[in-house]
């Protein structure tokens, strides 16, 4: 995939888009066609490592986009704990084998997720071809009683509408770029304690209240960066009970109490 | 370039087109003089006749495009997908005939004429492109104007104002003329 | 009736239509046989097809269909009154990808496979005709369900949806068939 941008983990200052991938399974299988890995084997330790360097190194356009994947980096260090543990006793009638290993959940989903992409490439090439074929758009016939096709310029309209709609949602989408005033930025470091005292006073913590006061994107990309580490040193969790819901943070302990 | 070429080029843009398509839009694109495109055009458009094909060229409001040939009306009219509009109400068509013979016009004017208000009928004509704003009347209350517009035209098949049949009343001493230079 | 003179009403009627014309449709207006109606399209496309016309008779969404020949696009590209649009995102491709293989299917369910969240672009699909809504699943909450529209064949040039292109993956057990057969 040469077309995608490269990355370089030594060179912090080299970022890269986040956009530039659909989502946080576009990234994964990335990774893994990048190191030929097999994907039925995949050394979870090691693309946990590639994935969370590639976080730290990231441009952040979309706030939700950077939850979907702190939730992988999540899912990731969980598994990567899960591998370390003797397999927990089960019961002969309990399904195969496969089930056991911790990836198997993650490997099917990206299988499946491949396929999309192949597929999506496909759809995307032939719409392409088929560009060069135009419909027609107009015209009458000259029987009255077996009157008019729609308006043309009905059609103009609704596209234009579709266009200005488009454009109003955009704008309405928040803006990290009020810039300019010099502004006193806490670092990484200190954003991490900011976190942690917040959660001390009241904890599960919803993801996006960490980012509510945020004015500027480089203010973001500290705090995104924080909760990274956080859950690379496993201070906190992160948790998403229905898909797409709110994402709550909340501190490790809690959590082994809640679910041990 | 190919004759040939050129010809199915030039059928191609009429036939993509929402609007007929002037000479003047197929000469720029093609490179090529206005003059010759007006006569490929006509060679096509006399193709088609000649031929008897399903569907023909037509020259409307400064424009060519493409219908289905009317022979065969009777045919397409039993198709289920072919768009359909509902058909103009009498007191919309009247208002459109005021509009039509006696361009530009005010509202008060039509009501005068037709002795009813006209507001509905003004916007569904409005609503459906055959009629437009056209500037404002000098006068008390400076009102707006009325004219048809080129869909007008495209609509009920004519080139332009004057190819609209000319209507003698024989219980009214106006005579057409008279009505078309009314304003 | 002459050949040519069904040939020509054929001719006017994929024209007239504004969707791809089924041969059962024009079978039961001409009052011919379908094997026969569809001999005669066959015909009507190689004509265009073999004259290198502007326009040409596409088989297309389960019908018959006119479009510009592809080689003229770049002048047809060049007019002004021809709608455009931009191509679809990779996102919308994938959204729509999954819509397609899987119909129907639920926006949490695509949410699940693509790891992100879809509203946007099944706004954007829904807007340009794409997709459609088609009932509710049923279950907690009763989640509508979305299906490929008759222009989304149109817009990817596919007859049916057995045309989607195929996703082997050599190295995947899995194959396309689980896909679409998984509701």
């Amino acid at each position: 995939m040469k077309k995608w941008l490269s990355f370089k983990r030594q060179q912090p200052e080299y970022r890269v888009k986040l956009d530039v991938f659909e989502g946080p399974l576009d990234l994964l299988l990335y990774l893994i066609e990048q190191a030929e890995i097999d994907i039925y084997d995949i050394p979870i330790a090691y693309i946990t490592e590639e994935y969370l360097a590639y976080l730290r190194n990231v441009e952040l356009d979309d706030f939700h986009q950077a939850g979907n994947f702190l939730i992988m980096a999540s899912t990731l260090m969980q598994i990567k704990a899960r591998m370390l543990l003797p397999a927990p006793p089960r019961l002969e009638e309990e399904t195969g084998e496969e089930e056991d290993d911790p990836r198997w959940e993650l490997v099917e989903k990206l299988l499946e997720y491949r396929k999309i992409k192949k597929a999506a490439a496909l759809l995307g090439e032939y719409e392409e071809k088929w560009s060069r074929f135009y419909s027609r758009s107009g015209g009458a016939f000259p029987d009255r009683e077996c009157e008019t096709p729609a308006d043309p310029v009905g059609d103009l309209t609704l596209w234009d509408l579709v266009q200005a709609f488009k454009s109003l949602l955009e704008s309405l989408t928040p803006r990290f770029e009020v810039e300019g005033m010099p502004q006193e930025e806490p670092s990484v470091q200190e954003m991490m304690e900011k976190i942690l005292s917040r959660l001390g006073q009241k904890s599960p913590l919803p993801f996006s209240a960490l980012f509510a006061e945020l004015t500027s994107r480089k203010m973001m990309v500290t705090s995104f960066l924080a909760v990274l580490e956080l859950i690379i040193r496993q201070k906190i969790k992160v948790r998403q009970d229905v898909l797409f819901g709110e994402i709550e943070i909340f501190r490790a302990e809690e959590g082994h109490r809640e679910t041990g | 370039m190919r004759l040939g070429k050129i010809k199915g080029i030039i059928e191609a843009l009429i036939f993509a087109s929402s609007e007929p398509v002037s000479l003047r839009e197929i000469a720029e694109i093609l490179k090529i003089h206005e003059a010759t495109a007006g006569e490929l055009v006509e060679e096509l458009k006399e193709e088609y006749e000649k031929n008897r094909r399903g569907i023909q060229i037509v020259q409307v409001a400064g424009g060519y495009h493409f219908v289905t040939n009317p022979d065969y009306a009777e045919f397409v009219r039993k198709m289920k997908k072919v768009p359909r509009q509902a058909p103009l109400s009498q007191a919309a068509l009247e208002t459109l005939a005021v509009i039509a013979y006696k361009q530009p016009v005010t509202r008060a004017e039509i009501e005068a004429l037709r002795g009813v208000k006209v507001e509905s009928s003004l916007n569904t004509l409005l609503e459906r492109g055959l009629i437009e704003e056209k500037g404002r009347k000098e006068g008390p209350g400076r009102p707006i104007l009325y004219v048809t517009s080129s869909y007008f035209l495209r609509h009920f098949g004519l080139n332009d104002l004057n190819e609209l049949p000319k209507v003698e009343d024989p219980a009214d001493n106006l005579s057409t003329e008279v009505i078309i230079n009314a304003e």
